[in-house]
């Protein structure tokens, strides 16, 4: 039920290939696999968007991600979880944030992959500054989204 | 002398000009007591949340020696606008 | 927004990086990617299972596969999808649906993945037979899920 | 002489012993009548399904020259019982 927060870029793909391999090995269990990349776009509110910069609080960002994967579990028949958050600098096309969910069934999947985006998105420390060509500017708010079905 | 830990996150921490500070703890003082010390303010701002070790809490939670206490400006976690 | 039905292995997040950067580059105005991965598992209905047969009606699965992509993108507003569905002698840790959904947020991207998956199991013409230890047997109905939420 | 084209899939083909075969086409002849009449059942089994030119059909639908008429059972897409 890993969990990190990465200040370098990493490929979101090939973190779920070999976590799945580390994990499982060749085979399993799981049925089904519910993945999220959020990645970052180069427009916003309408202005170009040059960069980003990802603040975080170390240890109470990782210890909510830890809390967040464990509610999850705890609401689905889960067999395994992925989190990696990016932080620091970064720049349009880089992937920010993974969510990864093992499950014997999809519907498990699903609502669990949902539910941790949510809940990290509404409850885990980040905070965003743009980097417009005119300056930088803090992101105040989120974009809605809304959570899983109940189990 | 027992302390605590004060730290501010983000817009925050650009507004006032400090990430963390150390301070003595006083008999029963509370999160809120901290913000308006150290800021001037009369009370929490409706956009600023606070944090005792590493937890949310209200801002009327009591402060233990040794605590870590932050404020920060609402979450934006996850992808750019997604 | 392609569908393909392959006969031969697969590995599903090397499929996904290769379509992203392929279709979008190095960046893009997506901001959400969502997909789901069906594996086959060693088990079912009690059962230890050695390995699966998937026969499909070639012509009639691809169309439908389209047309459900064709469906979802009329619905959500969405970037870009992709379909990858097995067939013939499918081994235990092998994928053998791939659907992945690319927008620019993540609720768009969440309901339209679930919903082709599940237009997937119930309208594309597959059928799965199983090979157990004592004979093979053919699979005659789907689980449980349940669609994704009305935009 | 105007044909049609008759599909069987999975565990029809398998019952049935043929996978897909050509018949002469009848004027007025149904979907389900080709079914009877290939089979000696005189209706069909709920758990069948049926398709005209690739699309899902109801059993009354008329055949027309050239059809392409397949018989399977419920589909059983996706992963392996995710």
């Amino acid at each position: 039920m890993p969990v990190s927060v990465r200040s370098a870029p990493f490929e979101p793909y090939a973190e779920v290939a070999a976590h799945q391999h580390a994990v499982f090995g060749g085979r399993g269990q799981f049925g089904a696999t519910a993945v999220f990349v959020g990645t970052m776009r180069d427009f916003n509110e309408g202005d170009a968007v040059q960069g980003m910069t990802l603040e975080h609080y170390p240890g109470m960002t990782e210890r909510h991600l830890d809390d967040i994967c464990a509610t999850a579990s705890g609401r689905w028949p889960l067999l395994e979880t992925l989190v990696i958050h990016r932080v620091g600098e970064i720049f349009p096309g880089e992937a920010i944030v993974l969510v990864v969910v093992w499950s014997a069934h999809r519907q498990a999947a699903f609502d669990a992959c949902r539910e941790i985006m949510e809940a990290l998105k509404s409850r885990a420390p980040f905070w965003k500054k743009e980097r417009l060509a005119t300056g930088t500017r803090w992101v105040t708010g989120n974009t809605a989204g809304y959570p899983a079905s109940k189990p | 002398m027992p302390l605590i830990t004060l730290k501010l996150f983000a817009s925050l921490a650009e507004t006032h000009g400090w990430r963390e500070r150390q301070r003595a703890w006083v008999a029963g003082i509370r999160v809120i007591d901290l913000w308006c010390a150290e800021t001037g303010q009369s009370g929490l701002p409706a956009r600023v949340l606070c944090a005792r070790n590493m937890d949310y809490c209200p801002p009327e939670t009591p402060v233990t020696p040794g605590d870590e206490i932050a404020f920060f400006p609402p979450v934006t976690g996850g992808a750019h606008a997604c």
